[in-house]
């Protein structure tokens, strides 16, 4: 599964991209930023925000209880501010 | 119809004329031009020196189609545009398009306004300001949602 | 802010560029162009095969310019422009352009949709269009007046 | 007086200004119309349509029953059309 951050989350975490192998337990979008915040201090700090964070799941937006399954990109983001 | 996600500049008057030439069913063109400017009456007096837009490459192409394929359902669209710009801006710099063609004026002005208030809120770009105490990510703007929400349809 | 009554063309792109060159403060530019057009559901099936737009000297810019300033007095605006053309038109051709320059987006998008919708009321020009079967004047429309209307002021 | 015609109104009486000195009782552009109107047939069938009739005075909008006095320039129009 390909993760992709974007914005403060991107920079917080110092990455734009990782690929991830959650196991089969993880099957929402808030689980797999609960098992993401256990990479490294870097997530955990950046996934603590959690109210300001949007999800999408193969690139159309998501809730944190929507199911990941079948996924194969998943992308965490800040509220948008385009325009 | 037409969706552009790029770094470079656009021309409204070039993007309007290559539309509208040879037609004869075309009485009103709307557009809106959003420009990076100095002030951001939201965030003190500090003047933005610059600010970057980032993108989700593919998703954004996704939204903003899925947001133009919206407003063709919603009004009788002859034709419209979205160009939406990446990268890094200077107050005064041009960022994003929205032109819409119509018989009809209050079709090309509805449009067009109900286009730029789902972009806000639907497409995948976020800006990073640079003042002169660094750099911060924009936050989201409450007035923005509640331009998405008018648009919502009675359920 | 700038009123022009003329016969020759605009090009929205150039009026553009040249009303928000070296600012820092806008944000958002909205545009309308008015065409002349084929067919007139109104009227029936016959096309237009051109329109000739007479108005009255004089008064023409005194009206422009005081709805103008009426905007301007609603709505906080850095700059605005009206071009409204008189002459012989074919369909296609340009005949009206408004242009409203803001920091925010809703008061550009309303300013131009203000002015447009009083223009076609209290602008006095006339249109005389021209088909197979000759020319004849063109009524004015109910759905204009209802336009316009929705803007006064509650007294 | 300076006495202007638009669109319709300069087609059917053939002229698109004219000078007229009407008498000190016209008071108002109502009662300019009716006096125009004794003027020629064309005058005449014009300002039959007296409904559809909108005025300015010194290129001010009035209406019929507005007062004239002092006016330098008057004109008879249809509603109008632009834009």
């Amino acid at each position: 599964m390909k993760i992709l951050y974007f914005a403060w989350l991107r920079t917080e975490i110092g990455l734009a991209e990782e690929s991830a192998s959650p196991p089969a337990s993880i099957k929402t979008a808030g689980a797999l930023i609960d098992w993401l915040a256990a990479l490294s201090p870097g997530h955990a700090a950046a996934f603590e925000k959690r109210d300001s964070i949007r999800v999408a799941i193969d690139q159309e937006f998501a809730e944190l209880d929507s199911c990941l399954s079948g996924a194969s990109e998943v992308a965490f983001f800040p509220p948008v501010t385009g325009g | 119809m037409a969706v552009r996600v790029q770094s470079e500049a656009f021309d409204v008057g070039v993007e309007s004329a290559r539309m509208t030439k040879g037609r004869r069913d075309v009485g009103a063109v709307a557009s809106f031009v959003g420009i990076a400017r100095e002030d951001n009456p939201d965030e003190g007096a500090e003047p933005v020196i610059a600010m970057t837009l980032e993108h989700y490459p593919g998703m954004t192409e996704r939204q903003l189609e899925a947001i133009e394929a919206e407003a063709r359902a919603r009004w009788p669209l002859l034709d419209c545009l979205i160009i939406h710009r990446y990268g890094r801006f200077e107050p005064g710099d041009p960022i994003v398009l929205v032109l819409t063609l119509s018989s009809h004026r209050q079709v090309a002005f509805d449009a067009c306004q109900f286009l730029m208030d789902w972009l806000k809120t639907k497409a995948p770009f976020w800006k990073q300001e640079e003042t002169a105490s660094g750099a911060r990510w924009v936050a989201s703007r409450k007035s923005d949602d509640a331009a998405a929400e008018k648009w919502s349809k009675p359920s």
